[in-house]
């Protein structure tokens, strides 16, 4: 039978984010938006959270913390609840951190992994998407071709995060072309192989803030050792989308709250709007959703720590939080009216970012 | 702790009712549906495990006080709802059927006294709230119980009460003086044959056939003065919460109910379905995907997240935690999305399921009712708004 | 552009039949529906409506109406807010007149029309249903091979109405197994044929008045003759989902009527529970989409009046209000609580009979 | 006469208006969704056909009578929901910003004398109704209008004034005695220029950004009283109720709007699932009908109802018939619906449904507003369940 009270360290996780969330990001959140960018100042700031090193083994220069996916969808969820894009700067590291440490050799460990426990804010990134309608994990376009004891890349991604500041990526390719997730290989690409082209930062309607670039890859050739030796392609996609699930509650989360003070406090015809039963069944919609998600977000994740199969539940999981994370912010703007359209007032930017979990695989990995 | 294991106790519960469940009501499922206001004799076999498991059994002092030293306990309300779902999942109208099931037992069971649950905790007893002028409106109660003597005297009519005719004793709601409001609404235990206490008409319904829905008449009827259940005073703070707190238990066991005949809907889909060569590939890529796979992960990741909240909700009861608004989640979630499922269902398959060959028309015309009783789905969705707003019924009804 | 106004034969269909549901139909409903029966007093009497006679030319004994599936659409409505059931049975006629009458050859219309032109109640019906998951009409297994100048008839139907009254029915049967929609014949068989078994009466959900038989046919052996000429079996279908799309709209309208009533004089907390947002509003959306599928299918109705092709809109028009009918009448539950669930209220059974109309095919033809 | 023919006129409108979308207002969306408060100088093209569009031009007494004696008329509302659909369909932030198609016009061609048409008729005209404190509540208006001599001392601030800053004047609604309610509220026109009326403030906004929003202040600002629109006495009786019923009009042209935006998305995502090879098929077995399918059948349908409302409270107006109901109906479901579309669509299409370098995503932020702007949704609802119940704000509010 399952319990649901968090633990001693998962609440001061949840405390520590939460804090975090509310002091450093909050206030910053709009004017990132706005002029599209993350100020190194607030990247280099969130460095001190240790998320990384936290993870890493002594050996590679980390402190050995036991990595759990739960307390990392904890985690998650209290960013994304401060903002989704610096929430997605702030774990980027783990997309590349994450897939090494769980799936590497142990040269690729000791190569790749001290760098990420100094004192500067590090990271690397994880290279899934593509720009195609009905884009899918399993049906990658982009191939890793064998050519003698090289493979060559081909193709070209789409939504790389923090490209611009990862010297490393790890890129996702099919070794089979047509072949379905079987064929499918990673790699620990360096930016600046030849081949390798990052384009311009990318426009898209939310997360305006979080850099993301498309990278072409023309026959860019990257040696066997490059290849991430254990890779579980499942897991990797799976664990993705537990963390993008748990982002999106998060989100889901800082309009409900938001909301529910606004409508308490806005009068129309002489009392609450929070009166209205129209507005506070909206409200206890969000209330009831925000809860199924977080709760199917952390069995889909305690799976995933038992080493059972999670792909079934984060699939799942991950289509419930964000299908009700974008409801869930569409009533915000419902709930403001004219004022929700302002971006004066963040349930719009709320609005826009939900709307990308339909569609991000591999952009938040914890 | 967050933990989604199985307790090895919990699934031989599970087990055992399965094997119950399948063996004993399916079988009879329909039979029962067509012969309405029929006993099902069938389910006597039933009888001590609804004695031991509805509301889990009394609790003694000392029980509860060490609930409010653990946190993750596995109790009475966990067990409960597990079995409310494997039982709903078998029929929903024959697990309301069940000799000793009845929701005056949960009454009972919360708030008896020792003395009280002697009399009674054995006794099948039904719940009777509602009354033709109040629907859900539980604070509207008109039945009257004056004190005379040592006695009180019961006026009223009740209706929609659930096992009023089969039941032997029913929990009566009925206010001691209506100008005090809610305050002074009270619960009595009324026996069966007691004078001036009749059955007056069983209603025909939609669905849950094999439970019987009474309209119950009670003229000058004369009881002892310790079948009140609680406490006798009128106070003006929390007298009628006491009340409402027996559905803060009932609630889950309802939300519980909704997610076994979705389940079961569920199954009998993916089965016939199966049997065209249809199954569920996840993952599939997006543009590929068939519109019924993609309502059945709708109704899988729905059929997850329901019983999850009511294994919350039961969770807290059985852990000392107040549990009000999880307890109202749950229900509004499960009696409305578990329609939604049992309807979808219906819909999937067309022919086999609108015709009464097979017991999915059935469920969709039983589930329906988990949706209204035991508050609305308005009502809940009331308790909800009001608990996150912060808000009183002066602010929000 | 559109224009909305009923015209004068328009406005006295829908006040005749208007007055019929009201006064004829709905007093007995409930007794018929827990009965499952309908009295045969009733069918005489919907006779003196002169639903077939009216589009019967003179030559074959009729009044030579013209005839309209918009009209016939209007007409649909009014009686299905009646009862569903009768107004099946009233209009039951329709499903083997209209078609003999739109794609019989001469012969055919000479030889069966005038049967309906007499005094009493006289039916044929239409098998098009079968009792299959995912039944399609486009993918029939019932099969008609030919063999020789004959066609033999194997497979079976259910939800054929009125089999019992009908002398002559109507078969839909594939005669390229596997086909598609193309190779879809239609044959007028007789009821007594040798190789026609007709069933028990079929127990439903809803609609438990009207008598429907599943039809088992072996090796059933008809004439070439009674291929119905000139099949459109698009058209076919397109009408009868015109047809099963207005009665939809009655069912429909009938619940919400009661609920808008209702709901005026239930008072729950004090008030009226329509005083409450969540209740009125679930009352505007009833009104809102009810509006929705009655102009859909007019549109529909309209387009196969001139001839036009109106399967997509009838598809759509049948689609749309199929789902509507029935959230419709599932709200009509709601909004009474306990008392929508007892059978002393219609609005349980209207909530069994919506439920029909998203399988049913070839139910109605109007 | 019911019928669903295409008339020649309109469809020439239709074709002309279309081709001018095509041509110069998609190819500059982008730009000024990126170039917010510019002003889009490439709209002047349009002034010509907005001034004769806009709520059709002010009708003569005659014509009105005439109106009441006919069915089936064209009329400048069906002409009106047609542009606003197909300008719509190019962007609805720029079919905002369109010179002379104001809300403000609609009013006065609504109500304006014929003295007040040919002073007012040519301009640019916005409207001004609410306030910071007021939201959808146009009866809390506090802006205040004061007689003095001939000229009406107008004082207040006015928010969310689509086209504040480019119009030439504005319609702004103000109490003529505040503590006389709903029937002192009177309009007013007050052109650009007048002493004591300044735009305030611009908002940054979430979609239709090609669209000015302005806060206007209104200080000791004096207009002649020849200004006021309709009828400058304080009945009890239908004073607002005329000023409300400008809403009748506008609030089909907005619905006209969501329509043409969702029509929009709907064509890009079929066009870009055609390239991918995906294309509908109509009646395939629905076991084998891929969720996007469905999806988009369901869009299809959608449209369809939804153009069929605007369609008919249109054709009502135009032919002299009450449609406050049926306005209200075809905003509260074009208004819902058209988002859900277009959210749908951008789901659909992954990364090109986010992606800048498409209009999709524009459009999803665009179309928002039309669910808000001239009455919520909830406004919507409340309107049409009083007209259905026959209640009074009194019994729903």
């Amino acid at each position: 039978m399952s319990t649901f009270g968090l633990d001693e360290d998962q609440r001061q996780i949840q405390d520590s984010m939460r804090r975090f969330a509310a002091d450093k990001m909050r206030p910053i959140a709009r004017d990132c938006d706005e002029k599209a960018l993350i100020p190194d100042d607030f990247l280099a700031g969130s460095w001190n959270l240790g998320l990384a090193a936290n993870i890493i083994p002594e050996k590679y220069g980390g402190y050995a913390s036991a990595r759990s996916v739960l307390n990392n969808a904890i985690m998650a969820e209290e960013l994304a609840y401060g903002d989704l894009s610096l929430a997605a700067a702030v774990m980027a590291p783990y997309l590349f951190v994450l897939p090494v440490l769980e799936m590497g050799s142990e040269a690729q460990k000791e190569t790749y992994l001290p760098g990420f426990c100094g004192d500067a804010y590090t990271t690397g990134t994880l290279a899934v998407m593509e720009h195609a309608v009905g884009f899918n994990t399993g049906n990658l376009r982009t191939t890793a071709l064998r050519r003698g004891n090289r493979y060559v890349l081909n193709g070209s991604k789409c939504l790389v995060p923090l490209a611009n500041r990862a010297r490393h990526l790890i890129v996702v390719a099919s070794t089979v072309p047509g072949g379905g997730p079987e064929g499918v290989e990673a790699f620990i690409v360096d930016r600046s192989s030849k081949g390798v082209t990052i384009g311009e930062k990318e426009k898209n309607m939310g997360i305006n803030a979080l850099d993301t670039f498309s990278i072409d890859f023309q026959d860019c050739q990257v040696d066997m050792e490059c290849r991430l030796a254990g890779l579980d392609y499942a897991r990797l996609i799976a664990c993705s989308r537990i963390a993008l699930a748990a982002a999106a509650v998060g989100v889901a989360s800082a309009s409900k709250d938001y909301c529910v003070n606004y409508a308490k406090e806005r009068i129309a015809f002489g009392q609450p709007i929070a009166s209205r039963q129209a507005i506070a069944f909206m409200l206890a919609d969000m209330a009831i959703e925000i809860d199924c998600c977080r709760l199917l977000n952390w069995k889909a994740a305690w799976t995933a720590d038992q080493n059972d199969n999670p792909l079934r539940l984060a699939h799942i999981s991950k289509l419930y939080a964000a299908e009700q994370a974008f409801k869930i912010s569409d009533y915000g703007i419902s709930i403001l009216g004219g004022h929700g359209l302002i971006r004066e007032y963040p349930v719009e930017m709320w609005f826009r970012n939900a709307r990308s979990f339909a569609m991000l695989e591999g952009m938040l990995m914890a | 702790m967050i933990t989604f294991e199985t307790s090895e106790m919990i699934d031989q519960v599970r087990a055992m009712l399965h094997g119950m469940v399948k063996n004993i009501v399916r079988p009879i499922a329909r039979y029962y549906d067509d012969h309405e206001h029929e006993r099902p004799k069938e389910l006597e076999a039933f009888k001590p495990i609804m004695q031991a498991g509805m509301g889990g059994g009394k609790r003694s002092k000392k029980e509860k006080r060490e609930i409010k030293q653990t946190e993750d306990r596995i109790g009475s309300n966990a067990i409960g709802v597990v079995g409310a779902e494997e039982l709903s999942w078998g029929d929903v109208g024959l697990m309301l059927a069940m000799p000793g099931g009845g929701l005056g037992n949960a009454a009972v069971n919360a708030v008896a006294t020792d003395e009280q649950y002697e009399r009674f905790g054995m006794k099948y007893c039904a719940m009777a709230i509602t009354e033709p002028g109040c629907g859900s409106d539980a604070s509207a109660v008109s039945a009257t119980a004056v004190l005379d003597g040592d006695e009180y005297v019961i006026n009223g009519e009740k209706i929609f009460v659930t096992d009023g005719d089969r039941c032997e004793a029913v929990v009566v709601w009925a206010t001691l003086d209506k100008s005090q409001g809610r305050a002074a609404i009270k619960s009595f235990v009324v026996e069966k044959g007691t004078p001036g206490f009749r059955v007056e008409k069983l209603e025909k319904k939609c669905g849950i056939r094999a439970s019987d829905t009474a309209t119950m008449v009670f003229e000058d009827c004369r009881i002892p003065r310790t079948n009140l259940l609680g406490d006798p005073e009128i106070k003006a703070e929390g007298g009628f919460k006491g009340v409402m707190q027996t559905f803060d238990n009932t609630r889950p066991l309802v939300a519980a109910m909704a997610v076994g005949c979705a389940r079961a809907a569920y199954e009998f889909t993916r089965e016939a379905l199966a049997k065209e060569g249809i199954t569920i590939r996840y993952d599939r890529p997006c543009l590929e995907q068939t519109a019924v796979e993609r309502d059945l992960i709708w109704m899988e990741a729905q059929l997850e997240v329901m019983w999850l909240l009511v294994e919350r909700a039961a969770w807290m009861a059985d852990n000392g935690r107040p549990n009000n608004l999880e307890a109202s989640i749950a229900k509004a979630k499960c009696g409305k999305y578990g329609n939604i499922i049992v309807q979808k269902c219906v819909e999937i398959l067309g022919p086999i399921g609108y015709s009464r060959e097979y017991l999915l028309e059935k469920w969709m015309r039983d589930n329906k009712v988990n949706d209204i009783y035991e508050g609305t789905q308005q009502i809940q969705m009331l308790v909800v708004a009001r608990r996150i707003l912060d808000y009183g019924r002066d602010m929000l009804s």
